[in-house]
């Protein structure tokens, strides 16, 4: 599939605001064919996505709990078909909000431990480069991303989190500039750190901080851009 | 004995709820037809020590006081409060 | 509200005039040929009321400069539009919602941004910035946490929630606004010049369709209410709280930019203060038509709602607009898709009058021209007492302090100096992927994101010094607009346009207009000078209250403060330049003249506990000369960095220059000749808004570089003096300066 | 007629309540001394439509399910139902 452009779909909720962002990296930074599918399209199935990108934002005000009214929604019935299918998932922020509230993922989100929204780079400790989010990077590798939330911080039954370290399914956590795990580099009071997951099979992940807000020098940070390398080098190397 | 306050505080009924609307337009698209309205208030438990000195009555008072004072807004929301 | 009619002259019921006086009272009863009904008295006090007429402002508005070849559109309109090259337009205004905000901190700041935001869509333009400018009471103030806290949280609610980024304001503390703080919300947009939207194109034969949330009780008389002072016993009017839904306003963004895009819409007006009332009477007003209302089809989220409530509500989240007749079934689609109300409530008629209709029969009808044109007034000014008595600063009259490291700490820690980090960092600052200098900095640098691969960007900066035009409104107002300027400027911008926000006391006493008067000359001088005119603006008077102090009443009033939200150009974004130092070893200087006035400054009033003397004049030309020399040496390369010298003075500008270094503590070593300069060394440090920049230059510049560097300096007569070098840890000023950096550090960020 | 479910839907005591947190500590450093714990949860009400066809039972049915599907999240919330 190697001349075609990978074709890459960014669900969009009422409140998705992150969308237009993802949407131009793909299509200018990275030269993906990207559209947009809007939660109450009549999509059958979404087979002709090579992958799914589920981008921040209020869905639906974030009202009740982040994420809970959209996961709620018809069309994460067809994500979900197509997650269980194997398909290429990416939340980012609200996404990971919505897949965890959809069940596609483990856990919960509550509020930062300050209780406020949180607006600030961060760095991550990549603990698994054998995602088809991280093949482009080396275990250990630190990236530098900014977050937006007010609800990261990640919730877990113990036993959850035994199955997530045993199917080495925490992908990224946040550290210090120097790598460090370290209490004073978590920005919300995420359990363990934990910044970002997948499911079992690693076609799903979840992540906080802003992959398309970090993929060009001038934003700061070319970091974030390793997530979609990494899926575009999965993809045409499968 | 220990006691506890029950506050529940609502948006006043004339006072936009939000939450509430999104809600019911969700709980609608999902097939819920018969759901008419849907209102999103706080529920809040305050646990107070082992000895309350000043009886049930003053209870009352403190958790009517707080309730006013910090928790909620009198000018867009309401509470009611129950001791047990 | 009071359904029965408020008989003549009747000081009594005065209170049921809505803040209407009796003399506006009487003379709208002979324009309709008898007394005002309720429904007439509610439309005429909202129309009539300072907020929306702008009774006591427009005389002295309309002499600001509010031209230049940049201006496409001026005041007058929802916001102001300038030309941005390349087929773009910006669009931008800054509102305040300083009432609200004091009765309900959280609902009324995300209300005001909510606000702000629906201003600039109304023109087609998308959102892609906001700034805030937030005045507290006192730090030590008990309130103050509170009102900040939640000022903050409502601010980020809205502006987050609706994916625009919160890119910088300021945040002041002082005890004048103990009883009245002030919230003061700007946002810019981004549109096509040919895709800008106005409320004056209605077309005879138009439909005119209500559009967003449904109408309530929320904000009856919000109007009026923040154009009358507070007052104790008014507490009853607190009823009028508006709830914001920033979800909904997302959806009605993109709804009313989808509409606009398939070129549904002729004409569109948001409906701000006083709803539907405004929003209907001014796009009649400004397309020289009338029309045909239906309140039955007005919708409602209550149905205990009378017509003039539905006339006075401010529920948010709502848009009037005209439509062709054949184009209102795609309209309507395009708001179902987005889950809105779109709803026909009425017709664009020839004549110039509103025709109400109610359970089915004509209701009222009023003419447009009678309710728009409110009075207008020019009311008494006086030279305030108080000002007789600030004089200039004589320093010598004071005795030097013992410990400079001491008061540098204290005046570097203080609430107005210290980082605000802890403000924006709860503001989503980076979506848009547009940020390229974040908040934190002079300011705030954004690029275009489909602007085809061109490297132009925007800068954005809002300041106000409402204690130095309290001293000098002349200077106080002209400082707002150089100091933005200076902001702008420093990071290789040239200043392109203006909004202000000016906030008042009432302006029916005399000394309170004298300053208004005075600061907007002053602010009128400097946007001539700068070439920066007047695109918009907004005036929040009557901030002030009245308190029994021990059995007297005593009316506190907030200093006399305009603020000015600035905008910037800069040919490419990669050349903007930060104010902080870049690397141990870079040379140190100061570009322009210091006068080492200390009157007013925040070392008066913490070393000596008296700021009450004149501040430092503005030589205008010179600034003009000034800011040029400065964007002719950062456009050419040579500087690291670049920094005004604000509130605190040359200390707290060199130390912010060494600490808000991202990814490493810096420090410097300056000697200044006191002696040959003549200048006593704590007005060396401390004095404030000096004409002059603190700047850092590669130590390596090569000789022909720095010959370049001069040659740019004499050639706008413009002093370069060299004062020192960055070094990494410490500070040190003279003998009299010797700190470490990280505790400087450890207090700036700590603060607040 | 037209019916209301009561809806509380509390955080499971073993979860952490940041917010409740917070209000203890505001209310400790107001003088508050003798709170002890404060839980801040969320109360819905439901307004259903006023014919309900298939009764009280079924209502109580419709608000568990509405309850359990999308107002609460099982993981860490628990929810307690009242119809009136
Ligand atoms: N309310 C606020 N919201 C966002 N940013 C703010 C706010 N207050 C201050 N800032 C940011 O903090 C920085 C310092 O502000 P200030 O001290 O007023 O700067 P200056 O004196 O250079 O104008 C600026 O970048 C400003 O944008
Ligand atoms: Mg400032």
């Amino acid at each position: 599939m190697n001349n075609k452009k990978i074709k890459a779909g960014i669900t969009v909720f009422p409140g998705s605001n992150c969308d237009a962002d993802v949407y131009r990296v793909l299509n200018d930074v990275f030269d993906l064919s990207a559209s947009f599918i809007w939660h109450k399209d009549k999509i059958k199935d979404l087979n002709g996505y090579d992958f799914i990108v589920i981008p921040g934002g209020f869905s639906y005000g974030d009202y009740l709990r982040s994420g809970a009214l959209a996961a709620r929604s018809p069309v994460m019935e067809y994500i979900k078909d197509y997650a269980y299918k194997g398909g290429i998932v990416l939340g980012i922020c609200n996404g990971f909000q919505i897949l965890l509230e959809a069940g596609l993922l483990r856990g919960v989100m509550l509020a930062n431990d300050s209780l406020k929204f949180e607006c600030k780079d961060v760095y991550l400790k990549t603990l698994n480069a054998e995602t088809p989010f991280t093949c482009a990077l080396k275990k250990d590798s630190l990236l530098k991303m900014p977050i937006a939330h007010h609800d990261g911080n990640y919730f877990a039954e113990k036993k959850t989190i035994e199955g997530l370290n045993d199917k080495n399914a925490v992908i990224f956590k946040y550290c210090d500039e120097n790598g460090d795990i370290t209490d004073i580099s978590n920005p919300n009071g995420s359990m363990h750190n934990i910044a970002g997951i997948s499911n079992e099979n690693a076609n799903i992940m979840g992540l906080m901080p802003h992959p398309e807000r970090s993929s060009e020098k001038i934003l700061g940070s070319e970091d974030g851009g390793y997530i979609f390398k990494s899926i575009i080098k999965y993809i045409r190397e499968r | 004995m220990s006691k506890k306050a029950f506050i529940k505080i609502m948006l006043k009924d004339e006072v936009l709820d939000p939450q509430g609307k999104a809600v019911l337009s969700v709980l609608k698209s999902s097939g819920y037809d018969n759901v008419k309205d849907v209102r999103v208030g706080k529920y809040i438990e305050i646990d107070f020590a082992g000895e309350v000195k000043n009886g049930h009555v003053n209870l009352k008072g403190e958790a009517e006081e707080i309730s006013e004072k910090v928790l909620s807004n009198p000018l867009i929301e309401e509470f009611t409060i129950e001791i047990k | 509200m009071d359904k029965e009619n408020v008989k003549k002259n009747d000081t009594k019921k005065t209170e049921k005039l809505f803040g209407l006086s009796v003399e506006e009272y009487n003379k709208i009863s002979d324009l309709l040929g008898h007394e005002p009904d309720a429904f007439e008295l509610g439309i005429f006090s909202a129309m009539w009321s300072e907020h929306c007429s702008y009774k006591s402002s427009k005389v002295y508005l309309k002499t600001l400069p509010t031209e230049g070849d940049k201006v496409l559109i001026g005041p007058g309109e929802n916001a102001g539009v300038v030309d941005f090259g390349d087929g773009d337009v910006l669009v931008f205004k800054m509102e305040s919602h300083n009432h609200p905000s004091f009765i309900e901190p959280f609902q009324g700041s995300a209300t005001g941004v909510g606000g702000i935001m629906r201003d600039i869509f109304t023109m087609g333009a998308r959102p892609v910035a906001n700034l805030n400018s937030l005045r507290f009471g006192s730090f030590s103030h008990p309130r103050t946490p509170y009102y900040l806290s939640e000022v903050v949280k409502g601010i980020g609610f809205y502006g987050n929630c609706m994916g625009v980024p919160t890119v910088g304001g300021e945040v002041v503390f002082d005890e004048c606004y103990n009883d009245n703080i002030l919230v003061n919300a700007f946002t810019i947009g981004i549109a096509k010049k040919d895709g800008i939207f106005l409320s004056s194109k209605c077309e005879e034969g138009n439909i005119v369709v209500y559009v967003g949330s449904s109408t309530g009780m929320d904000g009856i008389h919000g109007a009026t209410m923040a154009s009358e002072e507070f007052d104790l016993k008014k507490n009853k009017k607190r009823s009028t709280v508006q709830v914001g839904d920033p979800f909904t306003e997302k959806l009605l963004l993109e709804a009313c930019l989808e509409a606009m895009e398939k070129k549904l819409i002729v004409s569109i007006q948001d409906m701000g203060a006083a709803g539907l009332t405004s929003s209907s009477f001014e796009m009649a007003d400004s397309s020289g038509k009338g029309m045909i209302i239906n309140l039955d089809a007005v919708p409602l989220r209550t149905s205990e709602i009378t017509p003039v409530e539905m006339m006075l509500s401010e529920s948010q989240e709502r848009m009037l607009l005209a439509c062709g007749r054949d184009k209102f079934d795609e309209l309507k689609a395009v708001f179902d898709k987005w889950g809105l109300n779109c709803v026909e409530v009425g017709e664009v008629i020839k004549e110039k009058e509103i025709r109400f209709f109610y359970k089915s029969k004509p209701y009222k009808t009023l003419s447009v021209d009678t309710v728009v044109n409110g009075p207008e007034y020019k009311r008494p000014v006086k030279k305030p007492d108080y000002l007789n008595s600030v004089k200039p600063l004589n320093i010598s009259n004071y005795k030097m302090p013992e410990n400079f490291n001491d008061i540098a700490f204290k005046i570097i820690t203080h609430p107005n100096i210290a980082s605000k980090k802890s403000v924006f960092t709860q503001y989503d600052y980076t979506i848009g992927t547009a940020t390229i200098v974040p908040p934190g900095f002079s300011a705030a640098v954004l690029r275009v994101n489909d602007s085809g691969g061109g490297k132009k960007g925007f800068l954005l900066n809002a300041n106000g010094n409402s204690k130095y035009t309290y001293l000098d409104p002349f200077t106080g107002g002209a400082l707002a607009v150089t100091e933005c300027a200076r902001n702008i400027t420093a990071c290789g911008g040239y200043p392109a346009a203006i909004t202000d926000c000016l906030n008042f006391a009432s302006p029916e006493d005399p000394e309170v207009m004298w300053q208004f008067v005075n600061a907007l000359e002053g602010i009128k001088s400097a946007a001539l000078k700068l070439n920066t005119p007047v695109i918009s603006g907004n005036v929040s008077f009557y901030n002030e209250t009245a308190k029994k102090d021990g059995g007297k009443t005593t009316v506190h009033k907030i200093y006399p403060t305009p603020v000015i939200g600035m905008l910037g150009f800069i040919d490419d974004v990669e050349k903007a330049v930060t104010p902080y130092f870049k690397s141990e070893g870079d040379e140190i200087y100061i570009l322009g003249r210091l006068s080492g006035n200390l009157g007013g400054s925040l070392y008066m009033d913490l070393e000596y506990g008296n700021f009450m003397q004149k501040p430092l004049e503005i030589d205008l030309d010179y600034e003009v000369r000034l800011q040029n020399c400065l964007r002719s040496l950062i456009n050419k390369g040579f500087l690291k960095s670049a920094s005004d010298i604000s509130e605190g003075g040359i200390f707290v500008s060199l130390a912010e220059s060494a600490i808000t270094c991202p990814n490493q503590t810096l420090g410097f070593a300056v000697n200044y000749d006191t002696l040959r300069s003549g200048v006593r060394i704590d007005s060396f440090l401390f004095s404030e808004f000096e004409q002059a920049f603190i700047i850092s230059i590669d130590k390596k510049l090569s000789g022909p570089q720095k010959t370049a560097v001069s040659e740019i300096c004499n050639e706008y007569g413009i002093k370069l003096e060299k004062i020192g070098y960055v070094k990494k840890d410490v500070m040190k000023i003279n003998d009299k300066i010797d700190l470490k950096s990280d505790k400087i550090k450890e207090g700036y960020f700590s603060v607040i």
